[in-house]
């Protein structure tokens, strides 16, 4: 599974995108923020409050129980300011 | 059509070309976006706009054609810029062309309700105390959701 | 600004001008009419634009000042040409410029609904059975009477 | 008193503007329109249709109990089509 980061949840992380594979109980949008906040300190701050927290699955917007799988490409983002 | 660029874009140019050999067009309404000095109550001297290469153009590409969908238009563009842009710069353009102005009119204004919220861009501007992303607006999600109660124009 | 004139004008050119070196400015939205194929349902090669020159810029102006009163603008054109135009001539250009969209789009809208029933200029098609004077449109008259119900964006 | 005339109130009266001296007893808008139509043929084809007409005094725009006084600019002129 293919994580994306955007803004300031790219510099928390650290990252631009990393490649994972989470256990097999992270089911859906709500259960991968869950475990990605425990892979690092940088991770931990970049989820650590949901609300500011935008997600998509393969490139379209995606709730929190959407479910995602491997093969995926899962990005998070805060609220878009485009425009 | 939609277009992300980093480059600027001329806005007479991009209308000449929309209506060119096309009689049947009465109508265009254009919005410019532009950098200004406070977009966020401290004085900007630029921003840099980040943007989700691969949802961009997808997500863009389904603003226009929900449009499409509910006026009768003739032509549609849209472009976004990235990268960085200066006070004064150009970020985006959306121009319609239709017949008759209540579509233009109306259709430009959807259009660029929904980019506001929907499209994947997020803008860091340079202010004096430094770098500072720029929230999202919750009047912005209000003025995008009057166009999901009803077909036509919001009150 | 209002300009009363028989030239061309051209759009990049004048949306530029409306926000050089005027850093308080995110909006610019734009309205320009063209000539039309079928303006009345007859085909149109050409028409002739005749205006009552005394009274035109006194209206425009008077229309410029109401926007204004209504919304925090930054800068207002507006530019109508009268003569004899061809299809796919630009007509009128009504450009409004602001800090934020939301005024941009309304002052621009009611200041095209305002001018289609209270500019006075006449519209004569020359169509295939001869000239034609065009009739006034009674949804421009609806369309106008909407800002006088209330204050701010009308239903 | 000056008239003018605009669009088919123009073509009908055949005149761009004329200098009148209307009786005393035009005393506004809709006074002056009975009185000008019995000046020629011209003149009662371009006011037939009274709903059809709107009136400028001194460049702003009248209704038909406006009152007009010598000296005064009169326009007639079919509902405008602008924009």
């Amino acid at each position: 599974m293919k994580i994306v980061y955007f803004a300031w949840l790219r510099e928390r992380t650290g990252l631009t995108e990393e490649d994972v594979a989470p256990p097999a109980t992270v089911k859906d949008v709500g259960g991968l923020v869950t475990w990605l906040a425990t892979r690092s300190d940088g991770h931990a701050r970049a989820f650590a409050v949901p609300g500011q927290i935008r997600a998509a699955v393969n490139q379209e917007y995606a709730s929190l129980d959407h479910p995602v799988a491997a093969g995926d490409e899962v990005a998070f983002f805060p609220p878009v300011t485009g425009g | 059509m939609i277009r992300v660029q980093t480059e600027d874009f001329d806005v007479g140019r991009e209308v000449e070309a929309l209506t060119k050999d096309r009689p049947g067009i009465g109508a265009v309404c254009v919005f410019v976006g532009l950098v200004r000095d406070v977009a966020t109550g401290e004085a900007t001297c630029a921003m840099t706009l980040e943007h989700y290469p691969k949802m961009t153009t997808k997500e863009l590409e389904r603003i226009e054609a929900e449009a499409r969908s509910r006026w009768p238009l003739a032509e549609v563009l849209v472009i976004h810029r990235h990268g960085r842009l200066e006070l004064g710069d150009r970020i985006v353009l959306v121009a319609v062309a239709s017949a008759h102005r209540a579509a233009a009119l109306e259709a430009c204004e959807f259009l660029i309700d929904w980019l506001k919220t929907q499209a994947p861009f997020w803008k860091q501007e340079e202010t004096a105390s430094g770098p500072r992303w720029v929230d999202a607006v919750a009047s912005d999600d209000a003025r995008a959701a009057r166009w999901t109660k009803k077909k036509d124009r919001p009150s």
